[in-house]
């Protein structure tokens, strides 16, 4: 679809809001508590937060929970029944106010989850997910997006691109049919515009390295001692992981209580020691550095091989929530230069 | 409607509530049919982990007990669980946790008076603070839908 | 997968007077796994067991639970029917629904409904059960005394003469201990000496006792069956296999003023010594602190009188290893100096002595040849005053505890003194005369009414002297709180029993618990009175706590049973109901995280520190290892363990688990 | 700054350790852990009062272990983790030097652990007044409310065991929350699992935590929970007279007892 352009007022934006959430839609945005902007279900704009450059976790959730459950059971005494859920009753949801770094992070997800085997309920919630992102005004020193094909203003993943223009109007740019189905229910609250160009009104951020170098350097430093030297202050927790719009790694957890027992599907980080361990005790990523080398691998070799796109979008969510401050921008741009 | 009926386990050690519960059979003192008795070697072997199990599987009350101190088979199994009990104790109290509806005794292999008496006293004081509702909610609601 | 059988017991009607059982059987049948069920009269009866046995055959049944009475009563009943049906016998697990159901509870519904649920429970449980073999640990036949005082002694005789050998550690030059200091014993008045030096001379002559004087236990190591001690033997100076005991050089030795401890200070002896004449075994050591020779390089005169040429001025300690399969701690008492009441003036007044001086003093043997002498003068006192619970019963300046002998010897010591002394006149200051035991409060009568010993029952306030008499100040809580004062030419405090010398360091060396008086503790002081926390390991005598001689050789022949019963086979079993920490393949080895905060919990010290090493031998981890000689199965262990490496069998995570989620969640 | 650097410049010219652990400048202003085998590399050493991550951690970690002789630039938290790292068997003295550092920053040089353990009694613990101030909060509610409070406080949490990772005392190679047969503590990050584990972890760590609030200032949705540890250990102070990272040879609350515990409440 060619991306059709307009404008829309902060009012009108205020408007639209609420048609979604009087319309049943559930708005999801930036919401500030104690501190700390999170993606919240919000009634008005009011609610939103509209400064913070990048979440603490990424809008991921939406579609990829920390906890899906995705069956039930129960056993009866020589039989197990078991109930799939019924994934054609999720709600439609409007994530609005997400970074174009969170938009993008759909598409490496949508890869996992809906490549070649389809997740249904993966699939269904991203199907009822319209991503209307805002652009960048402002970077920090965690932002990369430029080196990895984003940028403050890429459309990538969104369905509706906001770009704050002037104090009361955003420039909009519908990219989707999903963007256009509401432009054309809400069509008195755009106005006509020309194309416009966005660069005065993004953040700079210059690009550091390419994720195509980084994809051709990784063909020979399998065994080097990098990781090793990278991957020495990692705590080996999994925040990185759990906050990255891309990582899609999940581990399945049946939980009973007596007959009734349900499946779940959760996070799971390669960070962690027990992601590969075998039953045998025989662990093919023994250590840390080893699975900092497979994070690494996966979003700039593996993904790339195999579903011919990269597993990270610069928003350097993982940098900012790592304890230890392991800031994956400057190991990416040691790796482009070795 | 029927008057609510608290579920009780009971996690006590072999020598001494154990025996003292047998001893409430052969004497045949009868109590309440609420409680469900599991045996452990010494109270020092209890889990703090299936006290709150026991709360999440639907249980309205616990009671805990083994051997007076100085008493226990093994001379000091109560004496760490005491311990234990204490620090678990002050730990769901700070949680919100009710610990009202956990009883902690001593009853001895000739207290067989006493486990009846324990025991209808916990089934009373926690039928008058009915089911444990939030707890089995909390277990329950990302399971049981 | 598992096939179970549910035998429900109807005891008679004990059970199915209130359960129905055969509804409770119905409702067994439909449990998941459960692939036989039944109910029966009498489940323990020859055709009840049989039942179970055809059933486990005919079934092909992997687990029983017997619903019947407390597993307190059949379990080995049980157990045993499993093992006929071809099961292991630890497949078997009894559903209590007499003793915590149908005795405790009307006939109802509310009730069936418990004796379903008790019966879920085991079946979840028993489906989890390990098939378990009895722990075997090889047993070395040989016994070690530590003690040769009258309770190591009996100890060490009775299990020589069950046939096993024993190994008797003594501390001092001479077996014999506090009773062969004695002058007569209560409540029979017989010679101390008399009947304990032909059980001395007994041991010497015991071919299957060894025996080491002037020894300490340097290190144990290992655990029941399997001890490796290793034993310090003391230079004598003195070659004991020349030596003939003819005293030549304790006779010759020119240095004989020092101050002689069998007799408490109340004689001298020379540096070469024999510390009194019955000694076992009759062989001298010379005291290297106070030997001229050891001391100015000069003398060696008993050297040049020793016809067998047995003196070894560079004789030195030398450390024994034994292997010993049990270990009998005999160790008895001291008697606590008064120095802390210097308001007795014990140590300032010669005349003030302590009863185990007194003792000597009524010694034929003594130092005063049996006359009672005091000993700043000589004089035979004729007013004497006897303080009971010197120490004892007295939290603030002594110990809180009753010493127990010294109401009764201090009977005798008045009886003795008006044997000895006509026309003496005895007075004893008490709290209460406890003088419980056979023949024992005839004793303290006798000593009141026949010997006219005035007893006072108060206390001692002061003790001072005025010309020449020691001046005993008093209450008398019967007159009134009435102040006595009695010019007393002797007194005698019968201080408090205190554990030995190197008490506390000794259990640690054993790993044996003691209390805060440093007294051993036994296992249980109702029904493990003998026995140690630490198995194999066993008491007796005056190193638990205060006792007199029947009751020390009672506690050291029930010593020698225990030990011959561990004894009597070759290999201990036991039953296999024990912790064990977790163990894999390399390169995980185990969950065990090594930080040992198990072990302080272990009220057996059978956690042991495991190295686990690479092939060129560095060392890679440090695991906890239970060993099961060692453990009884308390399970302490398992709960405090942070990674859940630790389990125990018949009650281990999954089934305990299993339980509280098939109670609850049905 | 000059003086720590020194040591460590020295111990590492000198061949007396291996490996020095401290801190160097990171992204934007934050600081980060780093890793010095060599004197010039110590160049980039620093220590500032944004140094409070508590790198004791890293003795559990393979660099650590792997070097045969270490130093670790230490505050007083570092200190008490190394102190109960020692009673817990998981350090030897002989391996690990110390450079003492107040909580004002100032050097104290090397320490050997006795030298450590009167230096941790002089340095108070890190409880901040906001912590204090939160724990009376949620003793001053109703059982309702705290179990509210609690279960809400939990609801962000999304597993991710930084809290975990980032202790010291929490060395385990099997964490209790992994072992599955049975599953203990509920491994969705679902109310009732993250009620469960936090539980579970409070419990371990009573009368073991050294109260760095490391667990706190790690996490990535800021759960308060290093309040819970805090509350316990004051707890156990008070009762058993115990505390944590004080000494090298010490059996924790929870592996002991007396005759004369508490026992009011129990029937």
């Amino acid at each position: 679809m060619e991306i059709i352009n307009k404008l829309i007022d902060k009012s009108a934006l205020a408007t639209l809001i609420e048609r979604f959430t009087k319309s049943g839609k559930e708005v999801f945005a930036p919401v500030k508590s104690k501190g700390i902007s999170e993606f919240a279900r919000v009634e008005t704009i009011q609610d939103i937060d509209f400064e913070t450059i990048a979440t603490k976790q990424s809008a991921k959730s939406l579609v990829f929970p920390k906890v899906e459950k995705i069956l039930s059971y129960e056993k009866t005494f020589d039989d197990v029944i078991v109930n799939n859920v019924d994934y054609t009753q999720f709600p439609e949801v409007i994530a609005f106010g997400n970074r174009p770094c969170d938009a993008a992070g759909f598409i490496p997800l949508d890869a996992i989850f809906a490549g070649e085997l389809v997740d249904e309920i993966f699939k269904a919630r991203l199907e009822k997910l319209t991503v209307i992102s805002i652009s960048c005004k402002k970077a920090d020193d965690y932002c990369f997006c430029t080196s990895v094909n984003g940028g403050p203003g890429n459309t990538t993943g969104s369905d509706i691109l906001l770009t704050e223009t002037t104090a009361d109007e955003y420039f909009v740019e519908i990219v989707t049919e999903k963007g256009k189905a509401i432009l054309d229910a809400n069509t008195d609250l755009f106005k006509d515009t020309a194309a416009i160009d966005k660069t005065p009104f993004l953040a700079k951020l210059e690009q550091q390295f390419t994720q195509e170098v980084i994809n051709e350097k990784l063909n020979g430093i399998f065994e080097s001692d990098i990781w090793d030297k990278q991957a020495m202050r990692c705590v080996g927790c999994g925040a990185c992981a759990f906050v990255c719009p891309a990582c899609g790694c999940f581990d399945i957890q049946d939980e009973t209580k007596g007959k009734n027992g349900v499946r779940h599907r959760c996070w799971d980080s390669c960070g962690f020691k027990i992601f590969t361990l075998h039953t045998s005790g025989h662990n093919p990523r023994e250590k840390q550095a080893q699975r900092w080398r497979q994070r690494i691998y996966h979003k700039f070799s593996y993904q790339p091989e195999q579903q011919k796109l990269f597993g990270c979008v610069g928003c350097g969510r993982c940098s900012r929530a790592c304890p230890s401050d392991m800031n994956i921008a400057e190991h990416l741009k040691e790796i482009a230069v070795l | 409607m029927s008057e609510f009926e608290p579920k009780i386990v009971a996690f006590v050690c072999n020598w001494c509530t154990y025996a003292g519960a047998d001893l409430t059979g052969t004497s045949r003192i009868k109590y309440a049919t609420n409680v469900r008795i599991v045996r452990f070697p010494c109270t020092g072997r209890i889990d703090y982990m299936l006290l709150t199990k026991a709360f999440a599987s639907g249980a309205d009350g616990i009671i805990v007990s083994g051997c007076h101190p100085n008493d226990c088979h093994y001379t000091s199994g109560n004496f760490h669980a005491r311990r234990r009990w204490m620090v678990f104790k002050k730990l769901c109290d700070f949680m919100g946790i009710d610990t009202r509806r956990i009883v902690f005794s001593w009853v001895s292999a000739a207290e067989g008076v006493k486990w009846a008496d324990i025991v209808n006293t916990t089934v009373e004081e926690v039928r008058k603070l009915g089911p444990y509702e939030s707890y089995h909610k909390l277990s329950t609601q990302d399971i049981l839908a | 997968m598992a096939r179970i059988g549910v035998f429900i017991c109807h005891c008679g009607e004990n059970i199915s007077a209130t359960v129905d059982c055969p509804k409770v059987s119905e409702v067994a049948a439909k449990f998941p796994g459960v692939a036989f069920s039944t109910d029966y009269k009498y489940m323990c009866s020859d055709p009840g067991q049989s039942l179970v046995v055809n059933a486990i055959k005919e079934h092909k049944l992997t687990g029983i639970v017997v619903s019947a009475c407390s597993p307190r009563m059949h379990e080995p009943t049980f157990r045993r029917a499993c093992a006929e049906g071809g099961l292991n016998p630890y497949q078997c697990e009894m559903a209590n629904i007499r003793e915590h159901c149908s005795w405790v509870h009307e006939k109802g519904d509310k009730t069936d409904q418990k004796a379903i649920d008790i019966v879920r429970m085991m079946v979840e449980k028993v489906k989890r059960n390990n098939a378990l073999l009895p722990i075997k640990v090889p047993v070395t036949k040989t016994a070690l005394v530590i003690g040769g005082g009258v309770a190591g002694i009996q100890a060490a005789l009775d299990i020589a003469n069950a046939g096993h050998k024993v190994i008797m550690v003594e501390r001092d030059p001479s077996i014999g201990g506090h009773m062969s200091q004695l002058s007569e014993t209560f409540p029979t008045l017989d010679c101390s000496q008399c009947i304990l030096t032909p059980r001395m001379v007994e041991v010497a002559q015991n071919p299957n006792i060894k025996l080491y004087t002037y020894a300490e236990i340097e290190s144990v190591e290992g655990f029941v069956g399997n001890f490796n001690v290793k034993i310090r033997k003391k230079a004598k100076s003195v070659d004991e296999t020349l030596c003939n005991g003819c005293g030549m050089c304790t006779t010759k030795c020119p240095n004989k003023k020092n101050p002689n401890e069998f007799e408490l200070g109340m004689g001298n002896r020379p540096a070469i010594y024999v510390p009194f004449p019955q000694a076992v075994p009759n062989i001298p050591v010379i005291d290297k602190t106070q030997c001229t020779y050891y001391k100015n390089g000069k003398c060696k005169i008993c050297e040049k009188v020793c016809q067998p040429k047995a003196i070894r001025f560079d004789q030195e300690d030398e450390i024994i290893e034994v292997a010993v399969g049990a270990i009998a701690l005999c160790t008895g008492f001291d008697i606590k100096k008064t120095d802390f009441f210097p308001e007795y003036g014990y140590g300032k007044y010669k005349d003030i002595i302590d009863g185990l001086q007194f003792e000597r003093l009524a010694s034929a043997s003594g130092p005063t040849s049996g006359e009672i002498r005091r000993p700043s003068d000589g004089q035979v006192p004729k007013k004497i005053v006897f303080v009971a619970c010197a120490g004892s019963r007295d939290p603030a300046k002594g110990i809180e505890y009753c010493s127990k002998i010294c109401c009764m010897y201090t009977a005798k010591h008045a009886i003795l003194y008006k044997h000895k002394v006509h026309d003496g006149q005895a007075y004893i200051f008490y709290m209460d005369i406890r003088a419980a035991g056979k023949n024992y409060d005839e004793f303290t009568r006798r000593a009141i009414e026949e010997d006219q010993a005035q007893y006072i029952r108060g206390r001692v306030s002061r003790i001072y002297e005025r010309d020449g008499k020691l001046i005993v100040v008093g209450a008398d809580t019967l007159m009134n709180a009435q102040t006595v004062e009695i010019e007393a030419d002797m007194v005698v405090l019968a201080t408090a029993g205190v554990a030995n010398k190197g008490a506390e360091e000794l259990a640690q060396k054993l790993h044996v618990s003691y209390d805060q008086h440093k007294f051993f503790s036994e296992a249980h002081p109702k029904l493990k009175p003998v026995e140690t926390n630490t198995a194999g390991i066993y008491l007796a005598g005056a190193c638990q706590s205060p006792k007199d001689i029947p009751e020390s050789v009672a506690a050291a022949s029930g010593v020698a049973g225990k030990i011959a019963c561990l004894f009597a086979n070759s290999e201990l079993t036991r039953e296999p109901l024990i912790a064990m920490v977790d163990r894999q393949a390399p390169p995980m080895y185990s969950s065990c995280t090594g930080c040992f905060l198990c072990q302080p919990v272990c009220p057996y010290n059978a956690i042991e520190r495991e190295e686990v090493k690479d092939r060129n031998g560095n060392l890679v981890r440090e695991l906890a290892f239970i060993n099961p000689g060692l453990c009884q199965g308390c399970g302490t262990c398992v709960a405090v363990c942070k990674s859940k490496s630790i389990d125990i069998e018949g009650y281990t995570n999954l089934q305990m688990y299993a339980e509280v989620d098939a109670l609850l969640n049905s | 700054m000059e003086d720590i650097k020194k040591l460590a410049r020295e111990l590492l010219a000198d061949n007396k350790v291996q490996l020095v652990l401290g801190f160097e400048n990171g992204t934007a202003n934050r600081v980060r852990p780093a890793f010095f085998t060599t004197p010039e590399a110590v160049d980039k050493l620093i220590y500032n009062e944004f140094c409070i991550q508590n790198i004791a951690l890293y003795l559990k970690k393979d660099i650590c272990q792997h070097a045969a002789s270490l130093a670790i630039t230490a505050n007083p938290n570092v200190v008490r983790s190394i102190l109960q790292l020692a009673a817990e068997n998981q350090i030897k003295e002989e391996k690990i030097k110390i450079i003492g550092i107040t909580h004002e920053g100032k050097c104290v040089g090397l320490l050997d652990f006795k030298a450590a353990e009167e230096f941790s009694k002089t340095q108070p613990k890190g409880l901040k007044d906001e912590d204090k101030a939160l724990i009376e909060k949620i003793q001053a509610m109703s059982l309702e409310e705290k179990f509210d409070y609690w279960v809400e406080a939990f609801s962000p949490c999304i597993k991710c065991y930084a809290c975990r990772a980032s202790c010291p005392m929490c060395y385990c190679g099997k964490c209790n929350v992994e072992s599955n047969n049975p599953q203990w503590i509920p491994v969705a990050p679902h109310k009732y699992g993250n009620m469960e584990w936090h539980m579970m972890r409070a419990m371990h760590l009573a009368g073991r935590c050294i109260n760095c609030g490391e667990c706190n200032r790690s996490c990535p949705v800021d759960i308060p929970l290093n309040i819970l540890s805090y509350m316990l250990s004051d707890f156990v102070l008070e009762e058993f007279e115990s505390e944590a990272g004080l000494s090298a040879v010490f059996t924790p609350a929870l592996s002991s007892y007396t005759m004369v515990d508490k026992e009011n409440f129990i029937k």
